[in-house]
Formats: C-alpha cells, sequence, structure tokens
C-alpha cells in the first residue's frame, strides 16, 4: 500500500500517513460499529430493541456516547502511579492498532507486507498484557489487580494454543505471510483451508475434519485472548466490578473499549485468513466476469470485512449466551483441553502435509 | 463539571451549536450506576428487562462509579449507608445526575416517622435532580423521571451564569 | 527461605453488582483463595418491627411487603394468618383459595428473580432477560387483581384487599400454559450447560448436618436433601388438599447440596407451583372475600407463632398481643437472615467466583435480612 | 480418557444448543413496550397518583388516621352558622371546611388504606403516574379547595365566632336568669 501511494503522491510522508491512517480508521471503525452492533445483537437476543433514540434505530448511540465520553472529567484517585496510569490505556491502544498493521484487507490494502506478518502480530498482540498488567497495578485498587493477574495468566495461556494451531497452518501452507496464505486460497470457498486448502486430492479430504478441529480451538483460544465471555475473567463484572479497568474514566476508559473492539476484528481477522479465505471470495469475482479488473481489490475489501465482522458476531452470539468460566476452570481448559487436542492436532496435518 | 464547563463567559453561535451537540450526546448516553437499595431495585431492573427496556435510551449500567453517569437511588437510604453514597457520588466524574426514585429515596418514604435508622431524603447528602414518586414507581414512571432529566440536559450550557 | 507473604482483605459490597442489594462482605484472600467471609448487613435496616410496634394491625401490612419485597404476597400471607390465628378468625373458603394461587404466583415470580439474578451472577445476562419477560406476566396479574405491581398490600386480616378480576381465572390458565416451555427452554440454556454446570457443581456444598445445625429452611435446606416444607410438614390454609411433589437435592451433576442442586430445586419448585396452580385455579368457590374481615382488629392479650413457607424458607411472624389497638411486639423469623448465616461455612476453601455463586443460590433479599 | 472426551463433547455440545436458542431469539419479535410513544393502558383497579375530590369531602379525617406514613395533612375548621356548604354527591352534609388538604406524594406507600374508610369516597388512587419532579416541594400536593386568605377567614370567623359564643356565655352566665337561648 505505502508502495502504491509513494507512487501516486511522490511523498513519503503522506504515503506513510496514508499507509498508518487506513488501520487507524478502520480500528476506530471497529470500535463504533462493533459497540452498536454489541448492544443491537444482545437486544435482539433478548427479545429487547437496544438503542432506539438516537437517530434511526439508535445508530449514532456510539457517536454519543464517544462526544459524552470526550467531556467526561478525568477523574484520577491521588493514589494511582500516574505515569503507569497514564501510559496503559495508550499502551494496549497501541497493541491492539499495530496488529492492523500486517492485515491484508484486500491483495492491495495492507499495511506492510512483512514475510513474517503472523509471527509480528502473535507478538504484538502480547503488548496488550503488559497494558493490563500497568493499567490494574497502578489503578490502586484491589478489583483492578485481581483483574490484571488474572488477564495476564489467562492471556498468556491461551496464547500457546493460538501459536501451536498457526504453526500447524504454517507448516501446512508453507509461509509466514498472511497476504501470501490469503493468495493461496483462491476464489471459491472450496479452496480454504477449512475444507483442505486449494490442492485438490485425497489430502484434501482427509485433511477437513482437522481443520475443523484447530479452527474450534484457535477460535476459542482467540477469544479468550481478547477477554470475551466466557472467557472475560479480567473484567468478570459480577465479580471484580470492571476488572482492570475499574478505576478508567472518559476517554482513558474510551482507549480501552477501542482496542477490545479494534483486538476482536484482528483476532477475527486472523481466523478469516488462516481458515476462511482471507480476502478472498467465495464465489469468484464479479470484476473478474465483466472483465473490470481495478474491483478486483474492492470487492476484496468487502469479502474480508464481511467475513471478519461475521466472526465478531459469532463472539457476540456466544458472549449472550454463555455463563462465565472460572478462573481456575479457564487454566484447566487450556492446559488440559486445547493444548493437548492442538498437539495432536499439529502432529496429524505435519503427517498429512508430509503425505 | 465536564471538561468545557462554564469556561466561556459570552456566547455565540458556535458555543450554541456546541452546546446543543454536547447535551445530545449527554442525555443520549446516560450511563447508570448499577446500584440497586431496596425495592425499587427491583422495578429499576424491571425497567432495565426486555418490556420496558432502559438500552433504548441508552442507559446501561455500569458496574463501577468512575464510569457512570447518572447514579439512580433506588430504595431506602439508611444512615449507615448514606455514607457511602455519598462516596459513590464523590467518585463519579462530572457531569453527573441523580436520580432519586421513590418515596424512600425522595424523603425517607414510609420510614420517615417511625425510622430512627433511615435517612430523611436522599437530597440531605447529594444534590438530587429528579425526584420520581411511586413506592415503587412503575418502570414507565422511571422512564418517565429519565426523560425528564434529559429534558434538564437538553437545557444546559457551557457558557457561565452571568451573576 | 520462605517469602513473608500476607492475606488480602477484599471488601465486597455494599455497592457491588452481585451482593443482591447493599450486604458487605468482607473476603480474606490468600491469592484468590477464601480464608475468610465475613458478612456485614445492616445497609438496609429499616426497622421493621419498631414500626410494628407503632401501628395498628392492619397498618403493619405494608410494612410487611416491604420486608421480602420480591415475595410480597407471601409474606402478606404469613402476617395474616398469624394475627388470624391470634384472632380466632376463620376465613372463607375464596380467600383461601385465592390466597394460595397468589401465593404460589408470587413464588413463581420470586424463584424467577432468583434463577436470573443467579444466571447473571455465574456470567450469563440473557436467560436473566427471559425470565424477567416472564415475571412481567405475573406481575400484570397481581396488578389486575390488586392494582400495584410490587407491593401489593393485598391479603387483609379476614380477607381480601379486592375481589379477583373477572378475566383472572383465564389468563391465569393461559400464564401456565405458556409458562411451561420456559422450563424447558432454562433447562437447555442455562441449568444444563456445561459451563453452568462446572461453575456451580461441587461448589458449596452444604451437609445435611450443617444445614440443620444452622436452622437451614426453604430451597436451601431442600437442596441438601431433606424434604422439608412447610406446606406439607405443617399445612397452613388449604395446602393439605392439593397433590404436589416436594423437589430435593439429588446430585444429578455433582454432589448432594451444592450450588446446582439449590438452583435446580428451584426450577422445580416453580413446576410444583404450576401443578398447584392448575388443581386450584377452576376450582375457586363462590363467596364474599371481605365477609369475615373484622370491623375493628382488636385481637385478645395473648401470643401466637405461626409460619409459613416463603420462596426463601420458613417465615415466622411472633405476635404479642396486649390487648390494643397495635401489636405489643411483632418478632420475625426471617428465612435470608437465618440462611445467610451459612455464608461463611461454604465459602471456606472456595475461590473469588466461587463466593458469588455461592451467595447467588442462597438467594437473599437484603430487605428481609436486615428488615 | 472417556470422561475426558465426554467433556469435551458435553462442552461444545451444550454450548451449540445454547446458541441454536439465542439465535431463535435473534428473530422472534421484541416484547419491549416503546415507552413515551406507546403506553399501554393500565387495568382499571392501579394504584397510583392519589386524588381528592374536594368537593366531596367532609373533613372527618378518617384517611389521614389510616394512613400508616402519616401523608395526609388535614385541617378543619368548623362552619359558623348561616355558611352554607353543601352537600356531598352522595347526600352527606358538610359542616366542615377544609383548611388544608395536603398529601405529601413523596411520603405515600402506594398501600391504598386511606381509600377503604372514606364515608364519602372522595379520596382515590388515580392512574397517573407520570409525575416525577425536579424539587421535592412540589410532590405536595394541596388539594384544599380554599385559598389562603380564605383559610384565614375562616379561621378568624370561626374563632370570632367562638369569642361571640363565649361572650354570649359569659353574659349568660352574668346573668342567669335571664331566657336562655340555644347557642347557635
Amino acid at each position: 500500500m505505502y508502495q502504491y501511494f509513494y507512487e501516486l503522491l511522490g511523498s513519503e510522508i503522506l504515503a506513510t500517513l496514508i499507509t498508518a491512517a487506513v488501520p487507524l480508521v478502520n480500528v476506530l471503525l471497529a470500535a463504533l460499529i462493533g459497540v452498536y452492533l454489541e448492544r443491537k445483537v444482545s437486544a435482539h437476543m433478548q427479545d429487547r430493541l437496544g438503542p432506539m433514540r438516537t437517530g434511526w434505530h439508535g445508530i449514532f448511540q456510539t457517536v454519543a456516547d464517544f462526544i459524552k465520553m470526550l467531556q467526561k472529567e478525568d477523574a484520577v484517585s491521588t493514589e494511582v502511579d500516574k505515569k503507569l496510569y497514564n501510559l496503559a490505556p495508550v499502551l494496549v491502544f497501541t497493541g491492539s492498532f499495530a496488529a492492523y498493521a500486517v492485515i491484508p484487507f484486500s491483495s492491495k490494502v495492507i499495511g506492510t507486507e512483512a514475510e513474517v506478518g503472523i509471527f509480528y502480530l502473535l507478538a504484538i498482540s502480547s503488548l496488550v498484557v503488559a497494558g493490563i498488567l500497568m493499567a490494574g497495578w497502578s489503578s490502586n485498587n484491589k478489583y483492578s489487580l485481581l483483574g490484571a493477574m488474572r488477564s495476564a495468566s489467562q492471556i498468556i495461556s491461551y496464547e500457546i494454543p493460538t501459536a501451536i494451531v498457526v504453526l500447524s497452518m504454517v507448516m501446512y501452507t508453507g509461509t509466514l505471510s498472511l497476504d501470501k496464505m490469503s493468495q493461496m486460497q483462491t476464489a471459491y470457498f472450496w479452496n480454504w483451508n477449512i475444507l483442505g486448502g486449494a490442492e485438490f486430492g485425497f489430502a484434501k479430504f482427509l485433511l477437513i475434519p482437522f481443520m475443523i478441529v484447530g479452527f474450534i480451538i484457535i477460535y476459542i483460544s482467540t477469544l479468550a485472548e481478547v477477554n470475551r465471555t466466557p472467557f472475560d475473567i479480567p473484567e468478570a463484572e459480577s465479580e471484580l466490578v470492571a476488572g482492570y479497568f475499574t478505576e478508567y474514566c472518559g476517554m482513558k476508559w474510551a482507549m480501552f473499549m477501542l482496542s477490545e473492539y479494534g483486538n476482536m476484528f484482528a483476532v477475527s481477522g486472523l481466523v478469516t485468513i488462516l481458515f476462511f479465505g482471507g480476502y478472498q471470495s467465495p464465489l469468484g469475482y464479479f470484476g473478474d466476469a465483466i472483465g473490470v479488473h481495478w474491483m478486483i481489490p474492492f470487492e476484496q475489501v468487502f469479502w474480508f470485512i464481511a467475513k471478519g465482522w461475521f466472526f465478531v458476531f459469532v463472539q457476540m452470539w456466544l458472549r449472550w449466551t454463555l455463563p462465565r468460566l472460572r478462573v481456575d476452570q479457564l487454566m484447566s481448559l487450556c492446559w488440559k483441553y486445547l493444548i493437548p487436542y492442538a498437539f495432536v492436532n499439529l502432529i496429524i496435518i505435519g503427517i498429512i502435509t508430509l503425505l | 463539571m465536564g471538561l468545557l464547563d462554564k469556561e466561556f463567559s459570552d456566547g455565540n453561535i458556535v458555543i450554541a451549536k456546541v452546546d446543543d451537540l454536547f447535551n445530545w450526546a449527554r442525555l443520549s448516553s446516560i450511563w447508570q450506576l448499577g446500584f440497586g437499595l431496596a425495592c425499587c431495585a427491583i422495578e429499576m431492573m424491571a425497567t432495565s428487562a426486555s418490556h420496558y427496556d432502559f438500552d433504548r435510551f441508552g442507559v446501561i449500567p455500569r458496574n463501577t462509579p468512575r464510569q457512570a453517569d447518572a447514579i439512580i437511588i433506588s430504595g431506602t437510604v439508611t444512615l449507615k449507608m448514606a455514607l457511602r453514597i455519598k462516596r459513590l457520588y464523590e467518585q463519579m466524574p462530572d457531569p453527573k445526575y441523580i436520580i432519586s426514585m421513590g418515596s424512600c429515596a425522595n424523603c425517607g418514604g414510609p420510614y420517615w416517622e417511625h425510622g430512627y435508622h433511615v435517612l430523611k431524603g436522599v437530597d440531605r447528602v447529594i444534590p438530587v435532580d429528579v425526584y420520581v414518586p411511586g413506592c415503587p414507581p412503575r418502570p414507565e414512571a422511571l422512564l418517565e423521571g429519565l426523560l425528564k432529566l434529559q429534558e434538564k440536559i437538553r437545557n444546559e450550557s457551557l457558557r457561565k451564569k452571568s451573576a | 527461605m520462605a517469602l513473608k507473604t500476607e492475606t488480602m482483605v477484599l471488601n465486597m459490597g455494599p455497592q457491588h453488582p452481585s451482593t443482591h442489594g447493599v450486604l458487605r462482605l468482607e473476603l480474606e484472600l490468600e491469592g484468590e483463595l477464601i480464608k475468610k467471609v465475613i458478612p456485614h448487613i445492616g445497609y438496609l435496616h429499616r426497622c421493621f418491627e419498631k414500626h410494628a410496634e407503632a401501628m395498628q394491625y392492619n397498618q403493619v401490612i405494608p410494612y410487611t411487603d416491604r420486608m421480602d419485597y420480591l415475595a410480597s404476597m407471601y409474606n402478606n400471607f404469613g402476617y395474616v394468618i398469624a394475627v388470624e390465628k391470634l384472632m380466632g378468625i376463620e376465613v372463607p373458603e375464596r380467600v383461601q383459595y385465592i390466597r394460595l394461587i397468589m401465593g404460589e404466583l408470587q413464588r413463581i415470580a420470586s424463584h424467577l428473580v432468583a434463577l436470573g439474578t443467579y444466571g447473571l451472577d455465574i456470567g450469563a445476562f440473557t436467560p436473566f432477560l427471559y425470565l424477567f419477560r416472564d415475571r412481567e406476566k405475573i406481575l400484570s396479574l397481581f396488578e389486575m387483581t390488586c392494582g400495584a405491581r410490587l407491593l401489593y398490600n393485598y391479603m387483609w386480616v379476614g380477607g381480601l384487599s379486592h375481589d379477583i378480576h373477572p378475566d383472572f381465572q383465564r389468563l391465569t390458565k393461559e400464564f401456565i400454559n405458556y409458562f411451561k416451555p420456559t422450563i424447558v427452554e432454562l433447562d437447555s440454556l442455562l441449568s444444563y450447560n456445561k459451563i453452568f454446570i462446572e461453575r456451580t457443581a461441587n461448589i458449596g456444598i452444604l451437609p445435611v448436618d450443617t444445614a440443620i445445625n444452622y436452622g437451614v429452611t426453604g430451597p436451601m435446606l431442600r437442596g441438601s436433601g431433606i424434604k422439608f416444607d412447610l406446606r406439607r410438614n405443617d399445612p397452613y390454609s388449604i395446602y393439605n388438599r392439593f397433590d404436589f411433589d416436594i423437589p430435593v437435592g439429588k446430585g444429578l451433576v455433582g454432589t448432594v447440596g451444592d450450588c446446582w442442586d439449590r438452583y435446580y430445586v428451584r426450577v422445580r419448585e416453580m413446576e410444583e407451583s404450576l401443578k398447584i396452580l392448575e388443581q386450584a385455579i377452576d376450582n375457586i368457590p363462590e363467596g364474599d372475600v371481605q365477609s369475615a374481615i373484622p370491623k375493628r382488629i382488636k385481637p385478645p392479650k395473648g401470643t401466637v407463632y405461626s409460619r409459613v413457607e416463603t420462596p426463601r424458607g420458613e417465615l415466622g411472624y411472633f405476635i404479642i398481643s396486649d390487648g390494643s389497638t397495635n401489636p405489643f411486639r411483632v418478632k420475625v423469623r426471617a428465612p435470608s437472615f437465618v440462611n445467610l448465616e451459612v455464608l461463611g461455612e461454604l465459602c471456606k476453601g472456595h475461590l473469588v467466583a466461587d463466593v458469588i455463586a455461592i451467595l447467588g443460590s442462597v438467594d437473599i433479599v437484603l430487605g428481609e435480612v436486615d428488615r | 480418557m472417556k470422561q475426558y472426551l465426554k467433556n469435551t463433547w458435553d462442552g461444545i455440545w451444550t454450548v451449540l444448543i445454547g446458541m441454536k436458542i439465542t439465535f431463535k431469539h435473534l428473530f422472534t419479535p421484541a416484547v419491549t413496550i416503546q415507552y413515551p410513544d406507546v403506553k399501554v393502558p393500565l387495568p382499571e383497579r392501579v394504584r397510583n397518583r392519589l386524588y381528592v375530590n374536594i368537593d366531596d369531602c367532609i373533613g372527618c379525617d378518617q384517611c389521614s388516621r389510616a394512613c400508616p406514613v402519616s401523608c395526609i395533612e388535614i385541617e378543619t375548621t368548623k362552619a359558623i352558622p348561616g355558611e352554607d356548604l353543601g352537600t356531598t354527591s352522595n347526600g352527606k352534609k358538610k359542616a366542615l371546611w377544609v383548611t388544608k388538604f395536603n398529601i405529601d406524594i413523596a411520603k405515600c406507600c402506594y398501600c391504598q388504606l386511606c381509600v377503604f374508610p372514606c364515608p364519602t369516597e372522595c379520596i382515590y388512587m388515580t392512574d397517573v403516574y407520570e409525575f416525577a419532579e425536579y424539587e421535592r416541594e412540589n410532590l405536595v400536593y394541596k388539594f384544599s379547595a380554599l385559598t389562603e386568605t380564605e383559610a384565614v377567614e375562616k379561621k378568624a370567623n370561626f374563632e370570632k365566632f367562638q369569642a361571640e359564643k363565649e361572650a354570649q356565655k359569659a353574659a349568660a352566665a352574668a346573668k342567669p336568669k335571664e331566657e336562655q337561648k340555644p347557642v347557635n
């Protein structure tokens, strides 16, 4: 994308800014739409209506929330550790925003075509933990501290099954680049990794069940990484009041929210790229059919965002269905169930790939 | 008060428009402190439940006072609890609003006469914006109180009141 | 070399999302492990017993409403039964039937809140709203009958404030038919959900002897496997005419007496209440509901203790009358208060999250604990 | 091992069942009543704000005594002879000026105990529930038909009358053998 804008504008600064702005806009939009969607989805699942009185069906609700939070007083307790307290939301937001650098929205719209994209994604998303720990510690609140401790152990534990599944997919595709992974699963849904990948043969059908298992494992563990129910233990409302951001208000809190919804979309994007063809269209490209090739990237953006939002929707759906796990059960789920399954899956996919 | 409140001494068209925008944002997203005291809390829960749905007005319960805009005092305030309520109120960031729900919060309710242990009206410890009468008020009555509060917010201004 | 460690004291409440009102718990923690739980009560002390001394007998009824505000009808019921026993009033059949129907509807409504908030404590938000949606239907039945949604002041000494509405029987039957599928839905959405079972089974086990030693009653006692229900064991009103089961905890998914059992006893009790309603709703005899209301309530000198089975357990009223129009003393044996005492015993060795689960399964109403 | 696999299966299966139920509800119509736009009619017996039809009130103070929370304040003054207060709608003759009939709705507990003893059925509960206020003073409802000055005047009248009566009595006592007129 940088190259494209550089050629277009001839200015390094402008090109860099635009390249950075696209993910930023996406994060902000993801938060705005995500919060609205969350409230609407939850409301309709509960036989309610959700926001109705700001615009048509409350469509500006999150805008109102945002403007309101902008003008809230920044109430800070005198006992907090000021530096860490102020730094934490920034760090959390940076972690979730930086993840967007390597996510390919289409074959053209991608922050940086890093060869080690998926590695970078896993690494940078761990930055969130540091922010959360800082927030919890500096707030000088016992609930925050408990939430932060829980969160750290949770996110670090769930990195492992995520990484193992990613590893198996890296083994299968033979690349670390998210863009290449997407390209390999060419248009049409039967080429997606969840259905055994683009290579047609006996191995394809053998792979399908293991791909599904892999998908379930990575979906569950990414769910835990972004602290969504049933794994929202760090911010467990009925136990820890609001967890690590108990003491935050106004815009600082909004940044936590932004990063949460940004992360939700990012991990959905990751799942999409690994298993559901990334930005590839399930039914072939319209642009191809009518011979207008410049349309294809736009179609790809549409498909990527649609798939991403679908998985975000499933996250919400799960959230409003399930109760919350306890902190030790969360750990046992990870260490006793997900990791063994993920390892077995890794070995089997490895063997099938070698065949 | 909030970030810009009472910062301006003379009004102009810009400030008036910003006023409108800010007030609109404030009134359409009053987040309530999820905090139940007594009988009225059940009606408050019923108001957030499917039939009346507080969420339509953008009201969602937040459990920490730091993220709340409004506190609904729903029930009898005993002297022991009054200190806590005052503290909760002080922890909320400005701008903050209070709805006093039900007779007990309004003035001690059925307990005002013989209740040696009951605060006779929550307005003795914190400034109340809207009084919703009822024992307990119907959910619609609470919604009406909320509409009254919105009406009050709509008329707020960033301008300093001339003395 | 051992590290020096300290226990952490965590203050939970009075403003906490899942202390069911304004209970304050002082938790002594080692990491997240509970070492000690000290409940502090009194944040909702409204001096019911003091008020009762200053009021006339019929004026006390609105205050009984406000004790256990989730089961107001039943609190009225207990009080009027006690006063009637004191005065020796025989109430008409119709009144008995209507009281019983109201009582059982109230039991369902109360359990709906208990189960809904229990789900909320565990983290499931949606069942809470489904149950509140159905509770609204019961409230509309009450509102149609006596005009109030939550605090009814419906049962009077010797009668009722209003006769039932002409539509009441039809609508109640409609409600019974509507409500049955909800229980099935609740079972599959929450009760048998694996996560819910993990969170509640084998947590907070209340052994039978501890339960009896603490004087625990209601669904908590039955959850421990004892078939004790005042409706059956010490029948009042006309409960002995009806056929219903007393569900007890069987340890279907865990140990007998754990949180899940207490939860599930409540679910099954709603079904039993529906059974009673089905038997009673068609057989309401004709009559005047206000014929036995005394002109002046002035009981003779004496004392009375009368107990009923509210949704939370044994609610007892001990009334001393000095022969005047005001009761000399009214003492209430509140089930929530007694049930709450066992909390410290239940929480030992569990995690912070379990305290919430256990407290939810005790199902306290602070209005009744503090009175 | 068997238990292990069963746990896994149970976990996934019960989650799917739950998801099925919530998905079904996603498409069932909402039960929400959109309050300010839609108002459901309330049942006839509904108990909300108290109302006093002061024309019918005879000032008997029964409601005030029945009230457990003492939220009804009634002050009355006897009418002096010659003042006709009219009758209530059910034919009772009024003999008292109701100079003050205040109900502090903020204290009221909506128990309806005041409604039953009223001999003229002039106090009753209406279906008005929308009366939230910004100031608590506004929740004290004054039902008396008399204005302040009128009330003072009536009181003064009665006191004057009382004083005259006293004076007459005193005069009568001074002149005991006079023919005794019935007072009033």
